[in-house]
């Protein structure tokens, strides 16, 4: 946005750069050059181009896994009552804040960086920041999944805890066992993007949320699990949607190097094997549920694309078109017996993160080891560690929680309902008149 | 006066609206109810577990009127929102003391009697 | 996201695959080249460069263009009402998901690899699965194009195997025609983006369908029109806005070449021209509606927004900003008056769908010839062929489905809603209390 | 979307533009080439594909930028009742179609181009038509700042004029102080993507707009500010979660230089500061509501959010991330206690565009003065000159709008909402049933 | 006792419920209707197709009262709701042959009184 | 035949249903309402802006029945609705002058007993 002026010294950075003299668009140089100096001012400019390229390949990847952050508060959102929304967006907006921050501050050093605070002496094929970035969202992904299951009865305080030792300590910590060069990288652990890194970590971490917690009062009553359906559909498609989306960063930004044929190939690859799963998913868990409850369940087709989705994560690089699809599918079919399995074992998870993130998780780092090629051992080892792992650290803080903050709101306030009891505001106002223009609402009985 | 309170099925709205102002009736409140009587439940799923809805969404019909249109009203309303299936609905009557018009202070039979805006 | 070894690994690849020593980034060569092997591997490097630049831009306006699903997921959910959001929604997941898979599986190979199914054996300039991907995204589209027209009335069964027929079987063999190199393209027909092969040929399935399936109930008694107003403004004005952002992917992206100085030149003027019309759609449409219904119609301005992209879309590249304006302005004009004629020959189309596909998308092609340069009667040819076809393949098909699985809900059902009665859950559940959570809900009558 | 043949030919073009023979993929040349000609072919190609690779960066951005149009949209509506969505999204498109059109007319000329209209012979380091198609999405940003401010009681006629006055003079005019080489520019003013030349403008602009239309009925009665809940905060966390991922576009995509590593670096740097400013507005705004009103607050956290981006807009190349936590921080706590002010000076803006916009504009420009470097003088200069000609600005045009077509809808209409008073439609119908769909409506009182 | 039942235009109902509450009339129980009487409708369009909306929203309060109330509490109603123009609205009035609180199981005038929290 | 209309918690309305069924009441029609007495209002907060929320929600059931489910439906209410705490609500009876069931034009008594779908 700035003036001409400054546009065209910008140009010239670059040669100053290279420090030869160079010949500017369409214009004769002025001096002779040597050949030498062309080829070294071009090999000069190139790697530069190429590294430009790469960066903003990865920034642009990681913007589309921030469109996720929406698609869980609007998924979320939909699939819990009215009275909930407000909350669930305040901890979506928090903990997208809070990654932002704590992954900056401590997380990224600890997974990366070796307790080099700040981004401090950070080094990296990119530039530092743009790595930073892409990693970031990705922590804020590991958070955010826990938001859902635990949604409609958590105090505010204990979520922003948690959000802090999840995206600044949790994530980074269990992170480095791979990604940071750790024991399991070692092992020769693969999880491409983070099957179990990422949605294991998450889907664990909200599995011991939610057995701190409990379930939201009236889900179990009388022996049976009751149904207590989403207040908006709508906004449940919509949030799906956007984090279908959101994985077309998530997995091939996940290829960390664009700038030549074979990791281009590689990334085209992983967009179509990501589309794949996440359409198989789809039909698969449409199906199954034609089948068990005799028509096609909305909820379960679209916990079917997340299954899908995370299924693929870990290996999408690394399989076949039609394996991926197979991935997708046996997902799909996977995210439905478990949902139901977790309501018999009167686990409450009213969006279905523990099966979707969790369950499928574990299934699609499996997977890489049955289609892939991976040791399906090393691979057994690393998903039930990330899992084990997660579950523990989640049941653990939310206990500590509770004995110290207060995790749960009471029953009344549950029963008004988050938005009102927690940030003194509805989410929806259907009705204003003037003068006293909420005369006409009614608060919870 | 009697006050008319009709309870029927909201596809039959447009018709009784007709059917009473055929029958030169003018003033009308409605609200959206939901009843419980002879029809069955219709079975919903979520997430995998069934649940009942029991109540089925009505629209009620509240009529103030003089004697003299009591029968017509009922029997418009009768014909207008017959399907002959369970569910239509029914209609209740009641003696009404007072009747006021707020904007002209009119009562009673008087205060019955719609003006065109 | 894999570890920094792994990073340092694949930036050698670069220089492994091109077979020379090479400098690597701010190092000195350890040993001497000579000029020709330096000059021979920059143009190795280069040449890598533009095919991963040019497979990335083209992934990321395929991007673009997925954000179009949700975009008429929304628009149709808007334009509809209440009880029918959830057949919506599950409507586009399918599709996308069906195109997702069967394009991949027979569309593609139809298309452009005759008869190669799976992508097996096919050649691009790009890589073939970014290729395949921004292909399958605009098939996607033509599918589900079809959607709004027939919502509120059709069985999910039927519309689960038009998807499938269309995505894997007519879109691609009509589009063939043109970008498959057959019998159009050798006529020098001229359809940048698709104004006749996605959206006239998505319009006229659309029309098929309608006159198959009849209106809705109600929609035409007592030999007039009346009004079924949508259920939600604010869903219906975020999808046209998704869909306005998508078709900076669709328009720009079917330059399909980018590493140029008059690609992207080229690709920049498709940008300004989608929007110059999209605009003048929506002012021309606005205007009208002012005119004949004395306030200016917020259906009728989104529709325009949306006619004035269909119409640009066979010509972003070869008209001038003023040619663009013009064509955009007539086709929101053509929106108008198309839907009101449609509601005077009682073809019930929810949410305008032949009128802004299938009319304007006539349009479009026809305006190429008139201010593009390309043959008239050749645009009149090809648009005709490809809203004739897509007509009658459109009306077979649903005539068939409706011969054999049925092709319209009870018009029980249909009072109640496609949501109880096909998917056999609400989209909006307001109240919810403890115990028993859903007592206070109401069936439909 | 072209035949296979025309993808070759334009394969080609690259080489016929650079008249040489050349290498195809893969393949030797048939004709020896001079080690010169190489070069010199290599270096047009790299200047193609640095020029290619910056413009679909910039279009890229203006894309994120494009996101920012529903962002406000849902923002707006969200935060306004039900009564007035149907308004306010026509207002969007309207705007948004107007900059299109108005800035690519004239505006854009006045601003970089001195009275060429319709990008007639501009010259630009970009193709042309990208440059201005990033700039024109940042003139419907400052159009439609005002959109939200006025919300509920403008007449829709005086809203269009508006626009076109809005994007076609008054912020081409202003901006060309700066960004068009103006005065300020010469004095070493500096604002990177806009604090003032885009935000301040369109804040106090709406602050004029305000004052000229006064506050909607029921406001402000009985001496004190009464609460006029939003209808849907849903909508509203939507929104600010569009226009957080759009600011990652409108912030990095002010670099205006992408294809050298330094610039690239400084892009990633500006992803990181932009959102670290925006997580801190968050979080402050959070705290400060709690503290004030017990209650963690939502729409003030959201608030802050857009704080902290507008904040960090003027200078986020060139402050440190711990400078940016400071300048988000900072913005949002003035956020909550601006928002607070005006309500005691009975200005009545439904959003907060007054406070986000032009305040936390204000204080970025001048913390580029306290933590960047700049000149705090001259930064107080440019700012206050932005924020004080804006104002003047809105408010005569306003004034002049209210003395000749009307300002402000009467009061019945106000009551009964703009939807139907204006556009002759509601925004939610949520009953409808056979035959006359619409009986069981009931229009306001 | 008396079941008093007032429909009056929602931009009324904090001038009533401020009357009511200066007459000594505590227990409200309000809700949302839709009203037919001498009001024209509303004419909107959608996508070209002209309907008129023929009823405008009402609210219904509904105040049970023992005998000294009853006059007191029409009062208030007429005079805070009253605007003079066509759609004011009516009140009625009926008789109660019992009341119950649910939470003492006091009858009548006893049920009547309300108890602060 | 009275009309029985109860204002109760809708959280009750469970409970409150169960036991009807229980006293053999099957005909009910139910609407959400806002209801106004002895229970203190909610304090809420938008952008800085304290208000109260003065109504809190009710569900109200009316319900026809024949003299001698009079007692039976009062007492199956109370018993099902009690809390204890102010806000449980009244119950509201009022002679009915004549029900008609619209789908057989069956008059009074014989309209009231529903009929199993
Ligand atoms: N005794 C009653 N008291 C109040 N409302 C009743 C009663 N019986 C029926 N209703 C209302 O009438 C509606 C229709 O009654 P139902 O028994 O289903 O069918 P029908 O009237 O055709 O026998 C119910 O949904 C309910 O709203
Ligand atoms: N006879 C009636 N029975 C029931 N409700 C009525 C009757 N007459 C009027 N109303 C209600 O009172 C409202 C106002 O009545 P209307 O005739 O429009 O104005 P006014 O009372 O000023 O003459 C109506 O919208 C309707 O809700
Ligand atoms: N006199 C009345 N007329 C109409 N409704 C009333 C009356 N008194 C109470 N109600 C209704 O009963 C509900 C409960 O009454 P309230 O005084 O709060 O508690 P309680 O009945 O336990 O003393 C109120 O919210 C209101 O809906």
């Amino acid at each position: 946005m700035h003036t001409m002026s400054r546009r065209i010294v910008s140009s010239f950075t670059l040669f100053l750069a290279c420090s030869v003299f160079a010949v500017v668009l369409g214009q004769e140089a002025a001096v002779e050059l040597s050949t030498a100096d062309r080829i070294a001012a071009l090999e000069a400019q190139l790697t530069e181009t190429n590294f430009a390229f790469d960066n903003l390949a990865l920034l642009f990847f990681a913007v589309l896994v921030a469109f996720m952050q929406p698609g869980f508060a609007l998924l979320e959102a939909g699939l819990h009552s009215a009275k909930n929304v407000v909350n669930i967006f305040m901890k979506n907006f928090i903990d997208f804040a809070v990654a932002g921050l704590a992954f900056w501050a401590v997380g990224f050093s600890l997974m990366y960086n070796r307790g080099n605070f700040f981004l401090n002496g950070y080094e990296s094929s990119f530039a530092p920041t743009a790595d930073f970035f892409f990693q970031m969202v990705f922590a804020a992904t590991a958070a955010t999944i826990v938001s859902g299951a635990i949604g409609g009865r958590m105090k505010f305080t204990a979520y922003i805890i948690f959000s802090i030792v999840m995206t600044g300590f949790i994530y980074p910590y269990m992170g480095e066992w791979q990604w940071g060069g750790g024991w399991l990288s070692e092992r020769g652990f693969y999880d491409f993007a983070g099957s179990s890194i990422v949605h294991a970590v998450g889907g664990f971490a909200a599995l011991g949320a939610v057995l701190a917690i409990g379930p939201r009062l009236g889900r179990f009553t009388g022996g049976r699990a009751s149904a207590m359906p989403g207040h908006n559909m709508t906004l449940a498609g919509l949030g799906v949607f956007l984090l279908w989306i959101g994985w077309f960063g998530f997995n091939p930004g996940s290829q960390l190097a664009f700038s030549t044929s074979g990791d281009m190939t590689a990334v085209a690859n992983i967009f179509v094997n990501t589309n794949l799963a996440a359409a198989a998913g789809a039909v698969a868990a449409m199906s199954i549920s034609w089948m068990l409850f005799k028509k096609p369940d909305f909820s379960m087709t679209i916990n079917g694309v997340l299954g899908g989705l995370v299924g693929i994560t870990a290996g999408p690089d690394v399989i076949t078109g039609l394996s991926a699809i197979l991935v997708g599918a046996i997902a799909g079919v996977i995210v439905v017996f478990s949902v139901l399995m977790f309501d018999r074992l009167k686990v409450d998870d009213p969006v279905g993160a523990i099966s979707v993130h969790g369950i499928c998780g574990i299934w699609g780092t499996l997977a890489v080891g049955i289609f892939g090629g991976a040791n399906l051992g090393v691979q057994a080892l690393g998903t039930l560690s990330y899992s084990a792992g997660a579950f523990v650290a989640g049941f653990v803080l939310f206990y500590i929680l509770k004995l110290t903050v207060g995790l749960r709101v009471t029953a009344a306030e549950e029963v008004q309902g988050l938005d009102v009891a927690e940030h003194g505001i509805e989410g929806y106002t259907t009705t204003d008149y003037l003068g006293d223009p909420v005369v006409l609402k009614a608060a919870g009985d | 006066m009697k006050l008319i309170t009709a309870i029927i099925r909201p596809t039959k709205l447009p018709a009784v609206k007709e059917a009473l102002f055929k029958a030169g009736v003018r003033g009308i409140t409605i609200s959206k109810v939901s009843g419980h009587g002879g029809q069955g439940g219709i079975v919903e799923h979520y997430r995998g577990n069934k649940f009942v809805v029991e109540f089925h969404e009505k629209v009620q019909l509240s009529i103030a009127v003089s004697e003299e249109f009591v029968q017509p009203t009922i029997d418009s309303i009768v014909e207008s929102a017959h399907t002959g299936s369970i569910g239509d609905g029914k209609i209740f009557v009641q003696t009404l003391d007072q009747v006021v018009r707020i904007r002209t202070k009119e009562q009673n039979a008087d205060a019955l009697t719609p003006v065109a805006a």
